[in-house]
């Protein structure tokens, strides 16, 4: 497959099948996140990557009998390991019998929330999770390192001259996405507050939010979507999400209990627990969501420099 | 006995892809995606462990006695969102190799850096002879 | 009562999967772009609108019922546009439609491809 | 009654990945990721009924969401020499995508 459009393209397919392989194996929150973020942020990411860096490449491949050797080889290893894994789908293979009944039969009662994935994601697991938020947040951090441009404003009249054109290009599509980012912004919020009952949680609202701010930043320019969401606010809400996710551990260590126990929160246990994770989901969500948007905003800053330095160039061919 | 172990035997078959993707393919780009087929591959293989025959979602609703099992499940959450920051991050740096070398073809930039490494040299050997 | 709800549930149901099938023939059979995009524009829709009807006679409490309303206006909203917004890139590319059977007329030069 | 539908469903599916890997224009394939999301969207609405568990309607959603800004993603990235200004030297895309 020479063309790399093609290849993002049906990485998308792939990873919606792979979302809908999670769901036929009831796995609901995973197939959600997959579907979020698999298949959105991912294949957009890799798409601008594409424009700036050419889309076709070179054939030659390395000893490619070697790899296949290699490959071949230990794919007949890692084969002749699973003969002796449990049988798919047995109810009483070794990873259901240990650990799993006491999560499933006293997640109710301890943490009262019916999503056992999001109970024990946000308070059983709580720390982990907290290394994770702060995982994204570095990731952001990098990404912005590495890509960050300077604004200069001089460019504005020129980027101002390519939102007009894009205006008559995209005129439809502008319309009914003045329609719809409400909603998928309100969904968002949804999906945010039903992670306890339903599928859905922090990681999954941020990735929506996200998504919906992306398909603005698309059609109406980066010009204008830097005006409605600047840069320096999306940094503080990263940080803040990641301040509020800790501050809520301490909280409860200030009040007697160990560092993400939620029982002391609240005046019983199980309200302090829904309290923790309203909290901590909302931490995760607001991460989330301006790190996926930071990380966009710089990969399209950069593709926008490089345009704006080739047609700089192109005038200096034309005019010499 | 088939069907029993088919699961694993798909997760062995894609993630031997991703692995002939990233070791055959010279594009920076096409590593990423084979990276990416090779995650979704271990993925499947936690997924496919946690299912119980007839047990359903793990939301806790009336009348239904049989659950799959949910860590696995929460596992695999995190995972796929430290993925895909991983994958930004190589994008990143995927374009800053594009704007220092020129191209993201494998043998372009070892070129590229050989000859800077053998420029190196010579300066170094003409510094000790003058 | 419930039998006539199962009876146009399920009706709606066939004609739905119907008409998906024929997008999906349509979309290999099509000799050109346009013509694929055609088939694949109308049955999308239509289609997904009638499984979504036939699915919400089967809904069993308000919610999912609800819910299935959601993804109808949404399909209904998104299928059109991106239909419309895909033809208006392609032609933007000078990807010109086949106007006219190429294989029997020999002489006309391949440009308009 | 919910099986035969899925069951058509996969059928179309497998139509659009053919479309998919074959088409010889990258707007045929764009046109096959299209048809694939929306048909995901139904599959998983059917999942949902036939699996007994209505929460599966959320991800439905999300799909439908989630296929509509891919689409326009490709899109609006796949013409971007279209929207320079100065009259780009360079060739528009070359034909055979």
């Amino acid at each position: 497959m020479k063309d790399l459009f093609a290849v993002v393209m049906l990485l998308g397919i792939y990873s919606l099948l792979s979302a809908s392989f999670f769901v036929a194996m009831d796995a609901v929150d995973v197939a959600f996140t997959e579907a979020a973020v698999g298949a959105g942020i991912s294949t957009l990411l890799m798409l601008v990557v594409i424009t700036m860096t050419g889309r076709s490449e070179k054939t030659t491949r390395h000893k490619p009998w070697l790899a296949l050797l290699v490959v071949v080889f230990t794919g007949g290893v890692l084969i002749y390991g699973t003969f002796d894994m449990p049988y798919f789908g047995i109810a009483d293979a070794p990873i259901h019998s240990h650990v799993a009944p006491r999560y499933i039969n006293e997640s109710m009662k301890e943490i009262g929330i019916p999503n056992i994935v999001t109970s024990v994601l946000a308070s059983y697991r709580a720390f982990d999770t907290f290394g994770e938020v702060v995982v994204i947040f570095t990731a952001g951090i990098g990404v912005m390192a590495l890509l960050s441009v300077g604004r200069r404003p001089e460019e504005d009249e020129k980027t101002t001259a390519i939102n007009d054109s894009m205006h008559e290009e995209y005129l439809v599509i502008r319309i009914v996405t003045k329609m719809l980012i409400p909603f998928i912004l309100l969904y968002a919020l949804y999906v945010q507050f039903h992670g306890d009952f339903g599928p859905g949680g922090g990681f999954q609202a941020g990735v929506i939010f996200a998504a919906a701010i992306i398909l603005y930043t698309m059609l109406f320019g980066l010009t204008t979507a830097r005006k409605v969401i600047n840069q320096s606010f999306i940094q503080f809400i990263a940080a803040a999400g990641v301040l509020l996710y800790g501050c809520v551990g301490i909280v409860s260590m200030l009040n007697g209990a160990n560092f993400f126990d939620y029982n002391v929160l609240a005046s019983d246990p199980v309200a302090g627990q829904h309290l923790g994770i309203l909290l901590i989901e909302w931490g995760v969500g607001c991460t989330v969501a301006s790190v996926m948007i930071m990380i966009f905003f710089n990969f399209a800053g950069r593709r926008e420099m490089q345009q704006n330095n080739e047609k700089v160039n192109n005038i200096e061919g034309d005019s010499l | 006995m088939i069907i029993g172990l088919f699961n694993d035997w798909v997760v062995v078959v894609l993630m031997m892809i991703g692995l002939y993707i990233v070791i055959a393919h010279g594009n920076l780009i096409k590593k990423i995606v084979g990276l990416a087929i090779f995650q979704t591959s271990v993925f499947i293989l936690y997924i496919s462990m946690a299912n119980v025959e007839g047990g359903s979602a793990p939301i806790l609703a009336e009348g239904i006695k049989q659950f799959s099992n949910p860590l696995p499940h929460v596992l695999i959450l995190t995972a796929i969102v430290v993925g895909v920051a991983t994958t930004a991050l190589g994008l990143a740096l995927v374009v800053r190799i594009k704007e220092a070398y020129g191209s993201i073809e494998e043998e372009d930039i070892q070129h590229l850096d050989n000859k800077t490494q053998d420029e190196t040299e010579i300066q170094a050997t003409e510094g000790d002879q003058s | 009562m419930d039998i006539i709800i199962n009876i146009s549930g399920a009706l709606f149901l066939l004609i739905g999967s119907f008409l998906c099938i024929s997008g999906g023939v349509g979309l290999l059979r099509f000799p050109d772009f346009y013509t694929r995009m055609h088939a694949v524009g109308v049955t999308d829709t239509l289609g997904a609108g009638m499984i979504l009807i036939g699915l919400m006679f089967y809904s069993p409490d308000f919610l999912t019922f609800s819910k299935l309303v959601i993804i109808l206006l949404l399909t209904l909203l998104i299928g059109p546009t991106t239909s419309h917004v895909l033809a208006k890139a392609a032609m933007h590319n000078n990807l010109m439609p086949k106007l006219q059977q190429e294989d029997n007329i020999k002489e006309t030069s391949s440009s308009n491809y | 009654m919910f099986i035969a539908a899925t069951l058509a469903i996969f059928v179309a599916m497998i139509l659009a990945i053919i479309r998919g890997i074959v088409g010889p224009t990258l707007y045929d394939r764009i046109l096959a990721v299209n048809m694939f999301g929306t048909k995901t969207v139904l599959l998983i609405s059917l999942l949902g009924f036939v699996m007994g568990r209505p929460e599966f309607l959320d991800i439905a959603i999300v799909y439908a969401l989630i296929n509509f800004i891919s689409v326009i993603g490709v899109l609006r990235y796949s013409d971007t020499n279209k929207l320079k200004h100065t009259p780009s030297n360079e060739k528009p895309l070359d034909k055979e995508y």
